[in-house]
């Protein structure tokens, strides 16, 4: 358990990148970036994490209660609205560029190259 | 370059990112060991600064609140770009079969009751939970985004029309906008008052854990969840009827 | 507390969401929209300068909702101002206020959503270059990326800009999510976000794998950024296809802001780790000057007037990089001088390539070539504002690069000299060729590439072409940026006044007593001395040797076929770039495989050199 | 804070059950993201992605971070792949 959710981590950023890399839609391709971005929650919450300690919400129990760590819960939160922001752009362009181009596949939206 | 070419190079490229990565990784002191400071100090600070008992909530709205401020322009820019982006598409002539498009919504009865019974507790839902914010587990972004799904429900419901009247554009976007400037115009409060901006300057009330308790952080988490849910309203109604154009287009 | 800290990131961004709000008020009165939106960069600007001569006695800081630190222990967001990152700021801001005065006439027709973005995409990169906060750092880049990608889209029924604006959002998320997973690695080791605090907390032990690698992901998004190779390949698919006014900002300091963020998170946090190790200096000048290199090559045989341009950034990019991987005083304040100095003159070129596209609706130096005679002011601009790009005395770029060849000399790395004219020769002589062809007329008009004429067709449709008259709220940004990077130079102590800067910039020890304590200590500890900063020979020489050598080049380049050596068969620059042209394929996957090796392989390197 | 309350206990779970638990949910997501990638079916890559999504929202929870999770569950399994099926519809339609 010592490092093993960090493993995981490396697995989800790798395996994101794969698919990002070998990807033939669009479509998919965002979504790969979407796992890409959800090894940094693991990853997030995974160094915050203390174990045996309770969440940080003082509201029923004594404020000196060992609490896991606030702040990486508000960078995930941050980080969780940032990939909603940009997969909807993401989708917007692909909308467009299917219309543009008829395929959504990365190899043949080429206009531009060289 | 080749499909078979490019997933060499990436294997062999990502051999050693992961590699270098886990060298890295191994260094952290251990899962379950966090070691601090900064979360130790807001876990013992926040309850007696800002009043209230959610810390998650006083770091996003007060302690690291300028960071929240980038990040709701983030999705306020996101909603922009899509809006830019999708609008372009629509052409006089799609306009006219958009608008024959609106008259016949594509949803069996059975969906449309229990959407319509769901519509209501939702919206109950998502307020409690933007209004709770310094409370409990939850926010005005959490907020936000169940009330869009009380939106999207009664698109389900009626019919896209409905869905049209429920946010009309110009509206919708105005909202969006308040939400942000909201946000960022509390702030602004402080600086008024010659104080650094964001400073909470309302009172905090009397206990901790009350809805109206922890002065701004209650304010700014309300517009957090207006911005947040109009600006996936925003999102969703364009892309939604994107999809109503095309649908009167194969006919 | 200064509270214009706060005021040069939240009036942008008020304002945007003002102006949205207002929306179907403000939609049929475009011309409202077009002031509010000069008025407000403009008063944004003037803040910026305000502050960065306030900061020149002592760095300023600014502790959101007033929580300073306990116990020098951060526990809000603060930013941190000294003179570099203020002046970096009101550079943007500069340009910003050039771009939309510029887009006054520019388009026919603009929504309100193009003022709001430009105005959250300058908010970000104020935030991006003031924050002294790792995390909200990645909070600015990302408001910066994500206003960027739309605007590349902004004219979306062309599939060109589609597949640029796809292009440069993927790799640059892709880029931004490295950047965060080494902030979260390093908060795990020091649980801190801010820099000054982390740099104090990792200072003073010996630098093991996890420090390398938080230091390697965090500045991997600002390479991809600032176009480093081999993380460049985004910046030709999206500067060519974006509205031009936006190509100023992308060109002129988005990019240098992604090289800033690499110079401020290895100053400000892992300078006193790392040590300044001689592998830093390697891995970093071997970066710039291949970067220079690749970008100098590619702009020379580049005829889509856009696309030249942005491969004369890449190149630009690899000097600016040059200048901070030697880690003196002096090749940051050159580093420094040369990103003013080229954002300057590089915007005004590119205004002009917005105005030949406004009268004659096509960036293609084949097709222009002559047709450009009729754009006299313009034609004078351009040539000048390329004269600035070859670094030729006294526009400030030929300060910048002499202070920073200067520097490599002093450390016996004097090839980088070599390195720089000859590049500055390369972009420079095609820059000016295409000067001379396009508004001039001379020599012959370059060989028509069949595959490029197909992708300079589409340029039509974000000016209305075919205008008789440019109008002045066009030309006179243009000509105000151009004597602007001509008067830079005349700025009276610019080099001793940009070293005490660079110095204290580089002073980490300073930087956490300014930030945790509140104290100024000036105490300058860095490893090199500051140096000689006046005008030397050897800068004169340098820079006007590049100028008169892109001069010749572009009279060669003009009059190839007339020469009697080499005639057939063999046009300069195609045939040394064709191999190379293949890894500029567009298409994103390829794109991110480059990545992915460039960091394992920098990553290797770090590795195998620090520890 | 009222003072009933602050003598309450917070029940905790037993430290080789959270183990047990977080172990497991790691596993399953890295099998997740695996099929996410792996299927390149779009419609069945978001119906992955959904579930996917709800694995991270239990690791969260285990995690003890109820406010992520419930992001994460808005965001991840219902509104993200709202998003990506009406891309899909508008896409597929065309294609036809």
């Amino acid at each position: 358990m010592h490092v093993f959710p960090f493993v995981v981590v490396a697995w989800i950023l790798a395996v994101g990148l794969y698919g990002i890399v070998t990807s033939r839609h669009l479509v998919h391709q965002i979504v790969c970036l979407i796992v890409v971005q959800s090894s940094t929650y693991v990853l997030l919450l995974g160094v915050g994490y203390r174990t045996g300690a309770v969440a940080p919400y003082f509201f029923d129990i004594p404020g000196r209660t060992p609490a896991v760590d606030p702040v990486v819960q508000a960078l995930a939160l941050t980080d969780v609205v940032v990939e909603a922001a940009v997969t909807a752009l993401l989708l917007a362009f692909a909308v467009q560029a299917h219309k543009r181009f008829g395929t959504l596949d990365p190899q043949e939206l080429v206009q531009l190259k060289g | 370059m080749t499909p078979a070419l490019r997933r060499w190079i990436f294997l062999a490229g990502a051999a050693g990112l992961v590699a270098f990565y886990l060298w890295g990784l191994v260094g952290l002191p251990g899962f379950g060991d966090y070691p601090g400071p900064y979360g130790d100090i807001i876990n013992r600070i926040a309850v007696g600064q800002t009043n209230a008992t959610g810390v998650v909530s006083a770091v996003n709205f007060e302690y690291r609140g300028i960071d929240t401020v980038g990040e709701e322009f983030i999705l306020f820019v996101a909603a922009a770009g899509v809006s830019v982006v999708l609008r372009h598409l629509r052409s006089e002539r799609e306009r006219e079969a958009l608008d024959e498009a609106r008259e016949a919504p594509p949803t069996s009865d059975a969906v449309r009751y229990v959407a319509l019974i769901l519509t209501g507790p939702i919206v109950v839902f998502g307020w409690w939970l933007a209004s709770h914010a310094q409370t409990s587990p939850s926010g005005g972004f959490q907020g936000g985004v169940v009330l869009t799904t009380a939106f999207v429900l009664i698109y389900l419901a009626g019919q896209f029309l409905a869905f049209q009247r429920i946010s009309p554009t110009d509206l919708t976007e105005a909202v969006e906008a308040v939400g942000a400037g909201g946000f960022a115009a509390v702030g602004v409060g402080a600086v008024a008052l010659g104080l650094a901006y964001l400073t909470n300057f309302l009172p905090l009330g009397s206990t901790p854990g009350g809805v109206f308790s922890s002065g701004t952080i209650a304010l700014i988490s309300f517009f957090v969840g207006i911005e947040v849910a109009a600006a996936f309203v925003l999102i969703v109604g364009e892309l939604v009827e994107q999809t109503l154009l095309v649908r009167e287009g194969t006919k | 507390m200064d509270q214009l800290l706060a005021l040069v990131v939240v009036v942008p961004l008020l304002m945007a969401a003002t102006i949205c709000a207002l929306n179907p008020l403000l939609r049929s009165n475009r011309r409202v929209l077009d002031a509010a939106a000069i008025v407000t960069s403009a008063a944004v600007a003037v803040m910026l300068i305000v502050i960065m001569f306030r900061t020149v006695p002592g760095d300023a800081t600014y502790w959101f909702a007033g929580f300073r630190p306990a116990h020098h222990v951060a526990i809000g967001i603060d930013f941190a101002v000294g003179p570099l990152s203020a002046g970096l700021a009101s550079l943007a801001a500069i340009l910003v206020t050039a771009s939309t005065i510029f887009s006054w006439r520019y388009f026919e027709q603009v929504g309100v959503y193009y003022h709001a973005l430009m105005l959250t995409f300058l908010a970000g990169m104020t935030g991006f270059c003031l924050t002294g906060d790792v995390f909200d750092l990645f909070v600015w880049f990302e408001l910066m990326g994500v206003s960027a990608y739309a605007l590349t889209a902004y004219r979306p029924e062309e599939r060109g800009s589609l597949q640029g604006a796809l292009n440069f959002a993927i790799t640059n998320s892709v880029g931004a999510y490295l950047t965060l997973s080494g902030i979260a690695v390093i908060y795990g080791r020091t649980g801190a976000l801010n820099m000054a605090q982390i740099g104090r907390d990792l200072g003073g032990h010996r630098p093991d794998g996890l420090v390398v690698v938080a230091f390697l992901l965090i500045i991997t998004g600002f390479l991809i950024k600032g176009s480093i190779v081999p993380f460049h390949f985004w910046l030709a698919d999206a500067h060519a296809v974006a509205p031009t006014p936006v190509c100023v900002l992308f060109s002129g300091v988005m990019v240098e802001l992604g090289l800033y963020g690499v110079a401020r998170v290895y100053w400000s946090m892992f300078a006193g780790a790392l040590g300044h190790h001689a592998a830093i200096t390697g891995v970093f000048l071997t970066l710039g000057i291949l970067t220079t290199i690749v970008g100098a090559l590619f702009c020379f045989r580049e005829r889509h007037v856009k696309r030249l341009l942005a491969f004369s950034t890449i190149s630009h990019a690899g000097m600016f990089l040059t200048g901070f991987a030697l880690l003196t005083p002096l090749g940051l304040a050159g580093a420094a001088v040369y990103v003013a100095g080229h954002a300057l003159v590089k915007a005004a070129l590119f205004l002009c390539v917005g105005i030949v596209l406004h009268r004659l609706g096509s960036v293609n130096e084949t097709w222009l070539h002559g047709r450009g005679r009729a754009l006299r002011w313009t034609g004078v601009v351009f040539t000048l504002a390329a004269l600035g790009l070859a670094d030729l005395p006294p526009f400030a770029t030929f300060l910048g690069k002499g202070w920073t060849e200067a520097s490599g000399a002093a450390r016996g790395l004097d090839w980088i000299t070599a390195v720089l004219v000859a590049s500055s020769i390369l972009v420079g002589g095609a820059v000016l060729r295409v000067a001379g062809g396009v508004f001039y007329g001379l020599g012959d008009p370059p060989s028509e590439d069949l595959e490029e004429a197909e992708e300079s067709s589409e340029e039509t449709s974000e000016t209305e072409a075919g205008k008789d008259r440019t109008p002045l709220s066009m030309i006179i940004p243009a000509t105000v940026l151009t004597m602007a990077g001509f008067a830079l130079a005349f700025w009276p102590h610019l080099g001793a006044d940009v070293q005490a800067a660079a110095v204290r910039f580089q002073d980490q020890a300073g930087y956490n007593a300014t930030v945790l304590s509140g104290t100024h200590i000036t105490h300058p500890v860095a490893p090199f001395r500051s140096e000689k900063t006046g005008v030397t020979v050897a800068d004169v020489l340098s820079g006007a040797g590049s100028a008169v050598g892109g001069l010749i080049l572009a009279f060669v380049a003009l009059y190839w076929r007339r020469l009697p050596v080499l005639r057939r068969g063999f046009e300069p620059g195609t045939g040394l770039v064709r191999p190379i042209r293949r890894f500029q394929s567009g298409v994103v996957n390829d794109y991110i495989t480059w990545i992915v090796l460039g960091v394992a392989c920098l990553g290797g390197v770090l590795a195998f050199s620090i520890r | 804070m009222n003072p009933a309350l602050a003598v309450v206990t917070p029940y905790t779970v037993p430290a080789g059950l959270m183990d047990a638990l977080q172990v497991t949910v790691l596993v399953l997501i890295a099998a997740g993201a695996t099929a996410v990638v792996v299927i390149r079916e779009p419609v069945r890559q978001v119906i992955a992605l959904s579930a996917y999504g709800v694995l991270l929202a239990v690791l969260f929870l285990a995690f003890q971070a109820p406010d992520v999770t419930l992001s994460e569950l808005t965001v991840g399994s219902v509104v993200l792949p709202m998003l990506l099926l009406l891309t899909l519809a508008k896409v597929r339609r065309r294609e036809k």
